[in-house]
C-alpha cells in the first residue's frame, strides 16, 4: 500500500495546480493519473483564461458577466472567489513561464470572448491549454512531485455511514495498466478528485475519449451529490465529422456566422441583435440548430464560420491553430474558404458537489476541475471560464486539504435544512435496482463502526481486485463497445440541445436497459498487460451513472434555463427555480433533491435579469 | 532519471574543430585531386617529381598541414561515429587509445615520407 | 416512480410496496424489450450501411507477451469500411470494437494535441488521429515507434523518452521577477514568436523514434529534449545567467553534439516543429558563448 | 513493466526503404568519410616507399627504377586500381560537396532545402565523376 498525505487523482490543469498548492503547503502528494499528465484533455483547450487585469476592468464586471452568463443559477461566492483569485493565478502561470501572446509592450494579450463585457480572455495562441498544462507539469516535475501515471484509479477508499456527511475518504484503489496490478494509496489528508470532463456519454463531442466522467461516478457512488448534472453545454463552432474544436476565438477576433442563403443568421433573424457572434453558447448553438431545423443549414447539418476577412496576417498571429485543426480533421483551408460546423458536447458545467474549497460533503474527499461542481458557471459556462477555474479553486482546494486555515465556506456541500426532496416521474426504475439492499449505502465503502482508515482501505482494494477479477474471469456475455455505442446514441438523440419530455424518458428507458446488458458484461483480452478493454469496460460502467444523472436532471427541471431548453417549458421560471438539481446514490438508486442557487455575493445579490445578447 | 551532465565537456570544442578542419579541407583536397590527377596524371608520378614539389616550402607545409587537418578530422569523425552508435566505458577508452595511436603512427609516417623529398633531416629520430 | 426520499424509515405497507414492484418489473420489462428492438434496428441498418462500402485494409502489428500466439509478433489484417474523413486512429478505433477487442493502443484527444497515437504508419511516424486513411497507400501498414521496446501491440514504453525530457531541467526559472502584485515579466513578441514553435512540442515521441542516433546512443538527449530546452534558453525572461546553465545542459557530451543533422525528426513532427533548426542554433549559442570563455 | 520485445536491428537498417534525403545524406556522408580515412592511411603506407627511395642511389631514381616510382606506376598501371581510382573520387567529391551542405545546415543555412541540397550533391557527384573518367583512365593499359 502507498500511501501519502494528499493523493491527487487526475493531472490535467486542476489536478496539477492542486498537487502544487498541496506540496507548497507542506503536504506530501502523490497524483494518480490514467494518462500521462501532458496527455490530459486540459491541453485541448484553445481560445484562453479570464481574468481581469487591466485598467478598466475588474473583478466586479467579471462576476456579473458570470453570474449573468450563468443564468443566475450560479452561487455568488463562489464566482467571486474565481473572478477575485483569477488575476493573480493567471500572473502565476506568467511568471512560471507560460508562454502567453504578447502585445507591444510586452504585457500579456487578451480578446474578447462571449459574454464578456471586457476583453478579458487571456491567452496564448489559439493553444492556450496546451501551454497551461505543460507549464503546470513543469512545475511538478520541478518539484518532484510523485506521479503514478496510467494508473487508473478505480474506487475511492470511503467508510460507509448511512448519512453520507458522516462519511470519509481515505484513499483510493487503482489499476497498474502496464502490469494489471491493483494497489491501493492510503491518503492521510485527503483525496483531491480532478479527473476532468464526461463528453463520452456523446457521441458528437469536443471532448477527449479518455472523458468519462469517472471521479465524479466514483464520488457518487459514494454517497457525494451531484448537482446541476443537465446542464451540458453544446458548443456552437465544432467541426462536422470528429466534433473537434473550433475556438470561440475565431468569433472573438470577428469570425462570422453564416446560414445556407449567406445571412449572417444571429442578427438577420434576430438570435443575438447585440452581441451576435459574441452572445453566450447556447443562444448561438440554438440558433444554429433552429437554422438547420428550418433548412437553412448547409447539407442540412452545419452552418459556415468564416474568418477570411479577418487576413492571414492576423489569422496566422493570433488563430494559427485552427488553420491546422480544419486543415487536417475537416480538409479545409481557413483562409480560403468558411469552415464547417455545428454545435457538439463541449463541457459539463455540472458535477460533485463542493464548497468555495473544492470540499465536498464526504469528510477528506475533494473536487476541482470540471469533475467538480464549486457551482461557478450555474446553468451556462462562459468561454474563457474554466481554466481558471482549474487554477483557482485547485489552488484553494490544495492548500485546504494541506491544513491551511481559509476560513468558513459560504457555500455548503451536503444535505442541509434548507434542501428540498423531490420526485420525479420516470418511464422505468432508476439506477441499480437489482444491487442487494441492505449492505452497502455507498457502493464500495466499508462499515464505519469497525473500520479504521487502513481497513477501509484495505477492504476497497480487496473489492475492487474481485471485481477485475471478475470481469476478466467469465468468458461469455456482452461487451461494453456494444453498451456505450448505445449510451452515446440516445444521449445524442435525445438529451441534447433541444430536449422534449418524451425522447428524454426514451433516454432513461435506453439507459436502463444498456444498464441490464451490462450486468453480463465480460472481458475477452486475457492479458493482464495494457488491457484497455478492461479498463473502457469500467468506465463504460462510469458512464451509464453520468448519463443517467443528466437526463433525470433534465427531466426533473422544467424550464428553460442557460443550456437547458425544455420543449414543454420555453421560459425561465425564476420563482421556482433558482435552485440547484442535486442527484445522490442512496441504496441503489438516484435520490434527487435541490438546494437554493445562493446569489447573494460579498457586496450585493445579483438579482436575475433577462439575459439578452 | 537520465544521466545529467557532469561536468563541461569538450564535445564542443572538438565539434567545432570538425568543422574548421572541413573548411579547410574542401580547398586542399580539392587541389590536391585536381593537381595530382588533372595537372599531372597520377601515371606519370615520380619520385623526382614528388621531391621536387616537396622542396618547395609552401607546399611542404601546406601538405603537412593537410596530413595533420585530415587526420584529425578523419579519425575523430570515426571516433564520433562510434560514439554516436553508442559507444561507452571501458570499449570507449580502448578505441581512444587504439586512435590515437593509429593517429600518431600515420602522422610520424607521414612526416617521414614528407621529410624524405624534401631531403630534410630535422628530426634524425624520424 | 417517485425516487427515494430522503428519510428512509418512512413506514410503507408492505403489500402495497410487493405490488408497486410487481408492475414495475413489468413495467420495466416492457420498456427494456422496446429499447431492446430499436437497438437491433439501429445495428442492422448500421450493418446494412457498412456492407456496401469501400474497405480499407489494415495490417497492423501485434504481440502480446503474455497470451499464447501472440508471443510471436506478428500481422494482423484488419479490413474497416471506409467513411468519408476516417483517419488511421477511427480505423484502429473501428477494428478494435467491431472485429478484436484486445487490440491495444493508446489514444485519447482525436485532435492531434495530448501526443499519445504517435505510431509507425506505411513506413513513417504519424499520430493516428491526424492522419486521413484516403493519403495512404493499401494496405496501410501500422506498427509500434520503432527504437522503444513494445508493451504490447501498438503500445510502446516512453520511460526512456519521459526521462530525456525531464533531464533538460524542463521548467522555467529566472532570477528577476517584476516588482509589484500583478506584474507580468515582459516578453517582447519577436521573443515569443522566436519560441514560438519550441512551445508546441505535445511529447508524442516520433522525433526520437525517426532519429537513427538516438537509436544508436541510448543517452542523447534526442531531439524533443534539445528542442525543450531550447524553449526556455531562448525565452529572453529567464535571463543570461541561466541561459548559461542551460547551454551547459545541453553542451553535454550526450547533447546537442550528438546530432548528425539527419532531419528526419523535422519531418516527422506532428506540430511542424523546426528541430533541426534549433538543435542546430543551440550548437552555434553553444559554441559562441564557449568562444567567449576560451 | 512485465516484460516488452525488443525488435533489435530490423529497426535500423532494415528499414533502408522507409530512409528520408536527410538520413541518406548521413549514411552516404559515413560510409565516404570512412573509405577516405581508410585511404589516407593505405595513401600514406604507399607513399612511404619513399623512404628507401630518398636513400636509394640517385642513379637508380633518375632512372625512375627506384621503388617508390615503380611502385607508384605498376599500381597505375593496373586497370583494377583506376576503376578504385575513379570511386575515390566519387567518394571524396560527394564527401566534399555534402560536407558544404552541412557545413551551410551548421551555420543554419538552407535548412528549408535540405532535400535538395542532397539530391544536388548526389547529381554533381555524379556529373563530375563521369566526366573525369577519361582523364582517370587516361593511358591504362587494358
Ligand atoms: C476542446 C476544448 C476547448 C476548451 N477551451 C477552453 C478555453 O478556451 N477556455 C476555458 O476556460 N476552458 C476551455 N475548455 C474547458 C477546459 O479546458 C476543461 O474544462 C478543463 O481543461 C478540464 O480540466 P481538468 O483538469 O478538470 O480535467 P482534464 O484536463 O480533462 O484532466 C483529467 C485528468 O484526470 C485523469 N483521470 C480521469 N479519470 C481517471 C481515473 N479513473 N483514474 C485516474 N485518473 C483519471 C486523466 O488522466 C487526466 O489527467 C475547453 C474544453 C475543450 C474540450
Ligand atoms: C574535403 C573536404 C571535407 C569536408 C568538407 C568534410 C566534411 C565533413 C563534415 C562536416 C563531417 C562531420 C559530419 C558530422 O559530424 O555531422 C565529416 C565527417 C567525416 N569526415 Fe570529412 N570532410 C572532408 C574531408 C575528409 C577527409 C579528407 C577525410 C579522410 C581523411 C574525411 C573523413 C571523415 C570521416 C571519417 C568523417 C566521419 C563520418 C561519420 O560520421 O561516420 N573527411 N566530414
Ligand atoms: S518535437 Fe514534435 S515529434 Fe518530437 S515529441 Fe514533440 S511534437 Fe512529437
Ligand atoms: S533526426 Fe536526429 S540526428 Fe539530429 S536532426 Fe534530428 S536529431
Ligand atoms: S489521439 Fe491525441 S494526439 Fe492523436
Amino acid at each position: 500500500m502507498h500511501e501519502y498525505d494528499v493523493i491527487v487523482v487526475g493531472a490535467g490543469g486542476a489536478g496539477l495546480r492542486s498537487a502544487i498548492a498541496a506540496q507548497e503547503a507542506g503536504a506530501d502528494v502523490a497524483m494518480v493519473t490514467k494518462l500521462h499528465p501532458v496527455r490530459s484533455h486540459t491541453g485541448a483547450a484553445e481560445g484562453g483564461i479570464n481574468a481581469a487585469l487591466r485598467d478598466g476592468d475588474d473583478w466586479e464586471m467579471h462576476a456579473y458577466d458570470t453570474m449573468k452568463g450563468s443564468d443566475y443559477l450560479a452561487d455568488a461566492p463562489a464566482v467571486e472567489a474565481l473572478t477575485q483569485e483569477s488575476p493573480e493565478e493567471v500572473i502565476q502561470l506568467e511568471h512560471w513561464g507560460m508562454a502567453f501572446s504578447r502585445d507591444d509592450d510586452g504585457r500579456v494579450s487578451q480578446r474578447p470572448f462571449g459574454g464578456l463585457s471586457f476583453p478579458r480572455t487571456t491567452y496564448a495562441g489559439a493553444e492556450t491549454g496546451h501551454h497551461l498544462l505543460h507549464t503546470l507539469y513543469e512545475q511538478v516535475v520541478k518539484r518532484g512531485i510523485e506521479v503514478f501515471d496510467e494508473w487508473y484509479v478505480l474506487n475511492l477508499a470511503t467508510t460507509d455511514d448511512a448519512d453520507p456527511g458522516e462519511r470519509s475518504c481515505h484513499g483510493v484503489v487503482a489499476y497498474e495498466t502496464a502490469t494489471g496490478e491493483v494497489e491501493a494509496f492510503r491518503a492521510r489528508d485527503g483525496v483531491i478528485l480532478a479527473t476532468g470532463g464526461l463528453g463520452q456519454v456523446y457521441d458528437h463531442t469536443t471532448n477527449a475519449v479518455a472523458n468519462t466522467g469517472d471521479g465524479v461516478a466514483m464520488a457518487y457512488r459514494a454517497g457525494v451529490p451531484v448537482e446541476d448534472m443537465e446542464m451540458i453545454q453544446f458548443h456552437p463552432t465544432t467541426l462536422p465529422s470528429t466534433g473537434v474544436l473550433i475556438s470561440e476565438g475565431v468569433r472573438g477576433e470577428g469570425g462570422i456566422l453564416y446560414n445556407d442563403d449567406g445571412e449572417r443568421f444571429l442578427f438577420e433573424r434576430g438570435y443575438a441583435n447585440n452581441d451576435g457572434e459574441l452572445a453566450s453558447r447556447d443562444v448561438v448553438s440554438r440558433a444554429e440548430l433552429t437554422e438547420v431545423n428550418e433548412g437553412r443549414g448547409i447539407e442540412d447539418e452545419y452552418v459556415h464560420l468564416d474568418m477570411r476577412h479577418l487576413g492571414e496576417e492576423r489569422i496566422v498571429d493570433r488563430l494559427e491553430n485552427i488553420l491546422h485543426l480544419a486543415e487536417d480533421f475537416e480538409g479545409v483551408d481557413g483562409l480560403e474558404e468558411p469552415m464547417p460546423v455545428k454545435p457538439g458536447q463541449h463541457y459539463a458545467m455540472g458535477g460533485i458537489e463542493t464548497d468555495e474549497f473544492g470540499q465536498t460533503c464526504v469528510d477528506g474527499l475533494y473536487a476541482v476541475g470540471e469533475c467538480a461542481c464549486a457551482s461557478v458557471h450555474g446553468a451556462n459556462r462562459l468561454g474563457g471560464n474554466a481554466l481558471p477555474e482549474l487554477i483557482v479553486f485547485g489552488k484553494r482546494a490544495g492548500r485546504h486539504v494541506a491544513g491551511e486555515d481559509l476560513g468558513d465556506p459560504q457555500v455548503t456541500a451536503g444535505w442541509t435544512p434548507d434542501a428540498e426532496a423531490a420526485s420525479v416521474d420516470t418511464p422505468v426504475s432508476l439506477g441499480e435496482p437489482w444491487a442487494t439492499r441492505g449492505d452497502a449505502v455507498a457502493d464500495g465503502g466499508a462499515t464505519a463502526d469497525t473500520a479504521t482508515a487502513t481497513t477501509v482501505v484495505e477492504r476497497t482494494l480487496e473489492r475492487e481486485r474481485e471485481r477485475v477479477e471478475r470481469l476478466r474471469d467469465r468468458d461469455e456475455g456482452t461487451q461494453h463497445a456494444d453498451i456505450r455505442a448505445a449510451v452515446q446514441r440516445t444521449m445524442t438523440e435525445n438529451v441534447n440541445v433541444f430536449r422534449e419530455e418524451s425522447a428524454l424518458k426514451e433516454a432513461l428507458v435506453d439507459i436502463h436497459a444498456a444498464r441490464e446488458r451490462y450486468r453480463d458484461v465480460y472481458v475477452a483480452d486475457p492479458s493482464s498487460t495494457y488491457n484497455t478493454e478492461l479498463i473502457q469496460t469500467i468506465e463504460t460502467r462510469n458512464l451509464l451513472d453520468i448519463a443517467e444523472m443528466i437526463t433525470v436532471g433534465a427531466l426533473a427541471r422544467d424550464e428553460f434555463r442557460g443550456a437547458h431548453w425544455r420543449k414543454e417549458h420555453q421560459e425561465r421560471k425564476d420563482d421556482e427555480w433558482l435552485k440547484h438539481t442535486m442527484v445522490s446514490w442512496s441504496d441503489g438508486s438516484p435520490e434527487i433533491w435541490y438546494k437554493p442557487a445562493v446569489l447573494r455575493g460579498e457586496a450585493k445579490t445579483y438579482e436575475p435579469k433577462e439575459r439578452s445578447y | 532519471m537520465a544521466e545529467r551532465y557532469s561536468s563541461f565537456t569538450k564535445g564542443g570544442r572538438l565539434w567545432l574543430w570538425q568543422r574548421i578542419t572541413a573548411a579547410f579541407l574542401i580547398v586542399v583536397l580539392a587541389f590536391h585531386f585536381f593537381l595530382l590527377h588533372f595537372v599531372h596524371h597520377a601515371d606519370e608520378v615520380t619520385f623526382a617529381m614528388s621531391a621536387g614539389r616537396m622542396q618547395q616550402w609552401s607546399y611542404y607545409s601546406l601538405m603537412i598541414l593537410f596530413l595533420v587537418t585530415a587526420t584529425f578530422h578523419g579519425v575523430n569523425g570515426v571516433y564520433n561515429a562510434l560514439v554516436n552508435a553508442g559507444l561507452t566505458g571501458a570499449k570507449r577508452r580502448v578505441i581512444q587509445v587504439v586512435l590515437g595511436v593509429a593517429s600518431l603512427l600515420l602522422l610520424v609516417q607521414g612526416v617521414r615520407t614528407a621529410n624524405a623529398w624534401a631531403g630534410i633531416d630535422l628530426l634524425p629520430i624520424l | 416512480m417517485s425516487t427515494q426520499r430522503q428519510n428512509p424509515e418512512t413506514e410503507t405497507d408492505n403489500a402495497e410496496a410487493e405490488a408497486d414492484t410487481e408492475t414495475e418489473t413489468e413495467r420495466n420489462e416492457v420498456a427494456r424489450r422496446r429499447a431492446e428492438q430499436r437497438e437491433r434496428e439501429r445495428v442492422k441498418e448500421n450493418e446494412r450501411a457498412t456492407a456496401d462500402a469501400e474497405r480499407y485494409h489494415l495490417k497492423v502489428f501485434r504481440y502480446d507477451p503474455e497470451v499464447e500466439g501472440k508471443q510471436e509478433p506478428r500481422f494482423d489484417d484488419f479490413h474497416v469500411p471506409y467513411e468519408q474523413g476516417m483517419t488511421v486512429l477511427d480505423a484502429l478505433i473501428y477494428a478494435r470494437d467491431e472485429f478484436d477487442v484486445s487490440l491495444t493502443f493508446r489514444h485519447s484527444c482525436r485532435q492531434a494535441i495530448c501526443g499519445s497515437d504517435a505510431l509507425f504508419v506505411n513506413g513513417r511516424q504519424r499520430l493516428g488521429c491526424q492522419t486521413q486513411l484516403s493519403d495512404l497507400d493499401q494496405p496501410v501498414r501500422i506498427e509500434p515507434l520503432p527504437h522503444q521496446e513494445v508493451v504490447k501491440d501498438l503500445v510502446v514504453d516512453m520511460e526512456h523518452f519521459y526521462d530525456q525530457m525531464e533531464s533538460v531541467e524542463p521548467y522555467f526559472q529566472t532570477t528577476d521577477r517584476p516588482e509589484g502584485e500583478l506584474e507580468e515579466q515582459r516578453q517582447s513578441r519577436e521573443n515569443r514568436e522566436q519560441i514560438k514553435t519550441s512551445t508546441r512540442c505535445i511529447w508524442c515521441g516520433a522525433c526520437m523514434s525517426s532519429c537513427n542516433v538516438a537509436a544508436g546512443d541510448n543517452e542523447y538527449l534526442g531531439p524533443a529534449a534539445i528542442n525543450k530546452a531550447y524553449r526556455f534558453a531562448m525565452d529572453e525572461r529567464e535571463g543570461e545567467e541561466v541561459k548559461q546553465r542551460r547551454l551547459e545542459i545541453i553542451e553535454q557530451e550526450h547533447g546537442v553534439w550528438r546530432c548528425q543533422t539527419q532531419f528526419s525528426c523535422t519531418e516527422v513532427c506532428p506540430k511542424d516543429i523546426p528541430l533541426t533548426e534549433h538543435i542546430q542554433e543551440l550548437k552555434r549559442e553553444a559554441v559562441k558563448s564557449n568562444l567567449k570563455f576560451w | 513493466m512485465s516484460q516488452s520485445y525488443d525488435r533489435g536491428l530490423i529497426e535500423d537498417f532494415g528499414r533502408w526503404r522507409e530512409f528520408s534525403a536527410g538520413m541518406w545524406a548521413w549514411i552516404f556522408h559515413k560510409f565516404t568519410g570512412w573509405v577516405l580515412i581508410g585511404y589516407l592511411f593505405t595513401h600514406v603506407a604507399v607513399l612511404s616507399t619513399a623512404l628507401t627511395s630518398a636513400s636509394a642511389d640517385p642513379a637508380t631514381v633518375a632512372a625512375n627504377q627506384d621503388l617508390y616510382t615503380q611502385t607508384i606506376q605498376a599500381l597505375e598501371s593496373l586497370l583494377i586500381v583506376r576503376i578504385l581510382e575513379v570511386g575515390l573520387l566519387a567518394v571524396a567529391v560527394f564527401h566534399i560537396l555534402n560536407g558544404t551542405r552541412l557545413l551551410l545546415v551548421d551555420l543554419g543555412l538552407g535548412l528549408g532545402s535540405q532535400d535538395r541540397s542532397f539530391y544536388a550533391s548526389l547529381i554533381l557527384t555524379g556529373a563530375i565523376v563521369v566526366a573525369s573518367v577519361p582523364t582517370f583512365l587516361a593511358g591504362v593499359s587494358l
